[in-house]
């Protein structure tokens, strides 16, 4: 339980990489900005949208957030944030889902 | 017999130092807060006591006479929200939890003492707030705030309410915050997660569940209160909301709440039998894993409150079948339990009859919930009195049962006098009695079809309410004994030793009181959990070597 | 409260914690848990305006078209800008170089305000299309269903109101950090400017995801 | 003493079963907790502190044991479940023959109108032998049509139709509750349920249209379908829904429960809940080939107005129906 590290293991992001990320942050935001040009249908277009914004928030928790160089246990607490939402919404719309179709029938 | 005790008996215990108003309102020490919780959470707990007084004599006859209809609507709220939100949800874990865990695993203090008394204000400006609702009037919606009444049809302080429940929901957050980093991170040397004592386990799965659950909540009653204060409609169909949503979210917290008031009992009531067995618990690992089992299969039952509520029957389907899963970790324990007593040394003082109370209603308790998990039976008694007898046994007679037993067990450690342990037996046999006889009832009534939350009823149920409301006198006596004798103890019981009760932990090598810094050198913890032989403060080992007081974290023993 | 002062400009040590590696590991542990517990939060939220949008998509459709979508795009790269310039202030702040740290620490709270602006701005433009969903005040809306309308605007609001009162919290507490990281409170401590620049990627992580599911779906 | 009941009579046909999975569960239930405090008992006074009691040979843990409790614990509870299930799904799918009954709960009163044309508040009469299905929904809150001789219970849900069905077994009078609480009267939402013989209900109904007939126009005796067909008239839908060159709606001729392509190629089937929302939501499902042109009458028809229209539309699938 006692680990044997230096005392700032954080240091080695460079600001080089600080750069990057923020440049392909804003490349990224132009990109989904101009997807709504592209028509993929309802649910093609959110779901394109959703997964650059996903791309866009793994950047800024991993650079940003440091969370490449945090400890395991840190990660741990990341996934339990967003798999306990995925239970809410999945176990949620299997009562929508199933009441009568899609769209579920408010 | 060096121990940590002795070297530290010159400073002075957490309650001596300075007694000034200051002192004791911007303490940051846990034991000091933990007071501070335990006498408001007292007060809120005779504040909901009488609302459910006034329900018990309202109900005793088939007329409504005693109250008003909004008056009965109004008082059984005020018993749903101030008990839950204000006594159960805080309850163990502020008061127990806030003055045991840094203790039991050799910490000076949790990691945030100052977010710990903030957690504390939280609560008490939360409390504040509902018994200024209670005043104007208080409302008549129910602690489950179902819309689109709440939101558009109640006429009491709803916003008002909605915002004490959300502040004291925030407190709970930190609390939970607090624990989760203070157990990962501040063990002393040699405590390693399964030297940890299980009530350090359920507070840990508890503090998961606070943390995960909770904000859900909030944010139901949020848009609960933004929408009967702006006129959102969000879950009002008239204008094509979905009032569905709201239980949704609603219950997506409370019943994971039920488990964040039920938890730390089962946390207690391992330390109880583990201390009043004298030997290790039988399948440590397995009731550790059980509380986690338990917060996590917690998370997926939500429906089984919403069988007949225009809920899809595939939904319903899928969470009967869930809550089924969720009983097998309750089930667990309650068969490690029985089996700890197995070739033990078993003392019955007052706390060890707490537990066996708490194992006895806790067993109907359980049962019964899966019964009520059941698609086929929820049909016929969802709403009735089967379900308020179903959710009085788990809270009231199993948590309340575990709350009194823990506070009788470390009362001695707590305030350093020891209580009288005729009364407290007497108290715990009253309460086990007082219990059933007020709730069994209203199992009878429920599956005869009473409906919950019934001012006026048809006669033929009076029997049973009559029967419930005498039952509910004898249990008003047994919950107010302990509150005599225990004040008593304050100034005439007698001095109490470091281990009263020979138990195994790291809080029984600390003075009765614990000095304000806990420890005088953090202890290096060289015993398996509940390890008489290993353990320096018991009886059993005596003679040996205190635990070897480690400078610091790194020097190691294992 | 005594903790251990072993310098002026040595990092102040809690007399509850043994050394300073687990001070530090319990904050970043602590920020990041209540992290956790905002992503339930807002997550449920965005759970709900999602189900309904999927059930009244035509009239939220014309919501959606109601809004501006250059001033959303301005104002998430304002938000993205403002992440950048806190990892400059948490980098330096590593350096040591506190008068720096607490440079960056106040462009990124002017950046955090100019969000608040631009977001003050849109709720003018709101205001002046009578599309504020409040009962009492009068809500103009010319297409199909007004009353879907009002629900797609209600949940505009929340959505971007709590957003906006989380970022109003961070840009107070920058404040804090920034004076005390000037006066040089925490000596080569960078932990507090740390967990400060989580808590500030949190709330622009929440507009990362608000931006797209508000301003986005015009299809 | 009055008489000390113990079970709500038995008085629909799944009655039984729910009865007998409870006293299942109860057995169960009594069985383990006795075998469990038994055993406690048993051990804490056997080793209680000072006994003689052999302690040697303490066992920590036996994982087989805690797996074979737990698979007895996982294998009950599915066992439970499936039983519990199967008594569930009988009360969910009425039976196509059943007759029909339109509830509305409504703040403190139950309001429940039979198609053959009588109209009661806080009292249903169903004939016994017959399943009977319950079309439900609320004016204003959440409430929920109780009736525990029957050990039905379905939510009133406004702005949607929830539904639930029985079989009466014995005639008599049972109780009639509001188990969702709606407000300052929720206890006195209460009725009767008067179960009666086949004979008796067709006497009921003959009196109830003939008193009926006594009654002011405004009440407008006669079925459910006649008084929807007046609304029908008297909201302007005949102006629209006609059929022939001149109509602008669709005609609503052999409508119900046929699949309806709408504007944007999905397909729906016509049920209750399709009619009431095109009533109050026409824009929302907009049947292929016509102009969303249709006003909402979102706040123009009361709750059993539209059930009256569903009725009256209804009877224009029916061959012989009312003619357009």
């Amino acid at each position: 339980m006692n680990q044997q590290q230096t005392h700032h293991p954080e240091h080695h992001i460079g600001l080089g990489t600080y750069v990057a990320v923020f440049v392909a942050l804003m490349v990224l935001l132009v990109v989904t900005v101009a997807m709504i040009h592209v028509d993929l249908g309802r649910t093609g277009g959110f779901i394109v949208a959703m997964l650059i914004a996903s791309v866009k928030a793994l950047l800024v928790m991993i650079y940003f957030m440091h969370l490449r160089t945090a400890r395991a246990l840190t990660r741990l607490f990341v996934v339990f944030g967003f798999f306990w939402f995925a239970i809410l919404v999945v176990i949620t719309l299997s009562d929508y889902l199933t009441r009568a179709g899609w769209p579920p029938r408010v | 017999m060096n121990r940590i005790a002795t070297a530290a008996s010159e400073e002075p215990s957490y309650l001596g130092g300075e007694h000034s108003i200051k002192s004791w309102l911007l303490t940051k020490d846990h034991k000091r807060i933990a007071v501070l919780y335990l006498i408001s959470v007292t007060l809120f707990f005779i504040v909901g006591g009488i609302a459910a007084l006034l329900v018990r004599l309202e109900l005793l006859t088939p007329a409504g006479d005693l109250l008003t209809a909004d008056g009965y609507n109004r008082a059984f709220t005020v018993h749903g929200i101030v008990m839950i939100f204000f006594f159960l949800i805080p309850g163990i874990p502020a008061v127990l939890g806030n003055f045991l865990i840094p203790l039991m695993i050799g910490a000076r203090d949790l990691a945030f003492p100052r977010i710990n008394l903030l957690s504390w204000y939280l609560y008490i400006v939360g409390g504040l707030i509902a018994v200024v609702t209670i005043l104007l009037g208080g409302v008549d919606t129910g602690w489950t705030f179902y819309t689109p009444y709440s939101s558009v049809y109640a006429n009491g302080a709803v916003v008002l309410t909605g915002l004490a429940a959300f502040v004291a929901g925030f407190s709970s957050i930190l609390t939970g915050l607090n624990f989760i980093v203070t157990i990962h991170k501040m063990r002393a040397p040699g405590m390693t997660w399964f030297r940890l004592p299980l009530f350090v386990w359920a507070h840990y799965a508890t503090s998961l569940i606070q943390m995960l659950a909770t904000p859900v909540v909030a944010l139901a009653i949020l848009l609960v209160v933004i929408e009967r204060a702006f006129g959102f409609g969000i879950f009002d169909p008239a204008v094509g909301g979905d009032p569905v949503l709201f239980q949704h979210l609603f219950w997506f917290y409370s019943h994971p709440a039920v488990y964040i008031m039920l938890l730390p009992g089962m946390g207690v009531m391992s330390e109880l039998m583990a201390a009043f067995s004298r030997r290790r618990v039988f399948g440590y690992h397995i009731i550790a894993f059980s509380s986690l089992a338990i917060a996590a299969l917690g998370f997926l039952v939500w429906g089984h409150h919403m069988f007949v509520s225009s809920q899809s029957p595939y939904a319903g389907l899928v969470f009967s079948i869930l809550t089924m899963m969720v009983a097998a970790p309750s089930a667990i324990k309650v068969f490690n339990w029985t089996a700890t007593l197995h070739k033990a040394e078993v003392r019955f003082d007052a706390p060890m009859l707490y537990a066996l109370g708490f194992l006895g209603l806790f067993l109907i308790g359980g049962l019964t919930g899966v019964m009520l998990g059941t698609l086929g039976l929820d049909v016929h008694v969802h709403d009735t009195y089967f379900v308020v007898a179903h959710f009085h046994y788990v809270m009231v007679g199993a948590v309340v049962m575990a709350f009194l037993g823990g506070l009788h067990f470390w009362w001695p450690k707590m305030f350093g006098r020891m209580y009288p342990q005729l009364p407290a037996r007497i108290s715990a046999v009253l309460i086990f009695i007082g219990f059933n006889a007020t709730f069994f009832p209203q199992f009878v009534v429920g599956y005869l079809g009473m409906p919950r939350r019934y001012w006026e009823y048809v006669p033929e149920f009076q029997i049973y309410h009559v029967m419930s409301t005498m039952g509910s006198f004898v249990l008003g006596v047994g919950y107010l004994l302990p509150l005599i004798y225990l004040l008593w103890s304050l100034r005439y019981g007698e001095k109490a030793s470091e281990n009263p009760w020979d138990a195994v932990g790291v809080e029984w090598l600390t003075p009765s009181p614990p000095t304000s810094h806990n420890f005088h050198e953090t202890p290096t913890v060289v015993w398996e959990a509940y390890e008489h032989e290993m353990f320096p403060g018991s009886e059993v080992a005596s003679g040996r070597p205190a635990a070897v007081p480690s400078h610091s974290r790194l020097a190691e023993a294992d | 409260m005594n903790h251990s002062h072993t310098a002026e400009s040595d990092a102040r040590l809690f007399h509850q914690f043994a050394d300073m590696e687990q001070q530090h590991e319990s904050w970043s542990l602590g920020m990041w848990v209540f992290l956790a517990s905002e992503v339930l939060f807002f997550g449920a939220l965005i759970f709900s305006f999602l189900l309904y949008r999927s059930v009244y998509w035509p009239t939220f459709l014309e919501g959606t078209h109601e809004l501006d979508l250059v001033i959303g795009g301005i104002n998430t790269a304002i938000l993205l800008t403002s992440s950048f310039t806190m990892v400059l202030a948490v980098y330096t702040a590593q350096n040591g170089n506190h008068r720096m740290a607490a440079f960056w620490l106040i462009v990124t709270s002017l950046l955090g305000l100019a969000f608040i602006g631009v977001k003050i701005h849109e709720y003018g433009l709101k205001w002046e299309h009578h599309l504020i969903p409040i009962q009492g005040l009068e809500f103009e809306w010319h297409g199909e269903h007004p009353q879907q309308a009002r629900m797609f605007f209600s949940f505009y609001f929340t959505l971007t109101g709590l957003h906006a009162l989380h970022v109003l919290v961070g840009i107070l507490a920058i404040w804090v950090v920034a004076y005390r990281v000037a006066k040089n409170h925490f000596g080569n401590d960078y932990m507090p400017v740390e967990i400060m620049g989580l808590y500030w990627h949190f709330v622009d992580l929440v507009w990362i995801f608000l931006y797209p599911i508000l301003y986005l779906f015009r299809a | 003493m009055q008489e000390f009941p113990i079970l709500p009579e038995r008085a629909s046909t799944i009655a039984g079963e729910v009865d007998a999975l409870f006293w299942g569960l109860v057995a169960f239930s009594v069985i383990a907790a006795s075998a469990v405090i038994g055993i406690v008992l048993y051990l804490a006074i056997k080793y209680r502190a000072g006994s003689a009691a052999d302690r040697s040979g303490r066992v920590e843990g036996n994982f087989k044991m805690e797996l074979a409790w737990i698979a007895t614990a996982v294998v009950l509870g599915i066992a439970v479940f499936t039983a519990g299930a199967k008594v569930y799904f009988d009360t969910v799918y009425a039976p196509a023959d059943a007759l029909h009954v339109y509830v509305v709960g409504k703040q403190w009163m139950w309001k429940i109108e039979h198609p053959e044309g009588p109209r009661e508040i806080n009292e249903l009469h169903v004939p016994v032998g017959r399943p009977v299905r319950l079309t439900i929904t609320s004016q204003d809150v959440i409430h929920s049509f109780y009736v525990p001789e029957f050990r039905i219970k379905m939510d009133a849900v406004p702005g949607r139709y929830t539904q639930a069905w029985f079989q009466a077994t014995q005639p008599g009078v049972y109780h009639l509750f509001c188990a969702e609480y709606c407000g300052t009267e929720h206890s006195r939402m209460i009725g009767r349920v008067v179960a009666m013989t086949p004979a008796d209900y067709e006497a009921w109904l003959e009196s109830q249209k003939a008193g009926a007939v006594v009654a002011s126009a405004a009440t407008a005796g006669g079925t459910m379908a006649s008084r929807g067909e007046q609304l029908f008239v008297g909201l302007g839908c005949a102006s629209c829904h006609v059929q022939g060159p001149q109509a602008r709606g669709p005609s609503l001729v052999g409508l119900m429960g046929t699949e309806v392509t709408l504007a944007d190629g999905s397909t729906v089937v016509a049920d209750e809940a399709y009619i009431r929302e095109s009533i109050l939501n026409p824009a929302a499902k907009i049947v292929a080939g016509w102009t969303p042109v249709m006003p909402s009458f979102q706040g123009l028809v009361s709750e059993e107005d539209i059930f009256q229209l569903i009725q009256y539309i209804q009877s224009l699938s029916r061959p012989g129906g009312a003619s357009q």
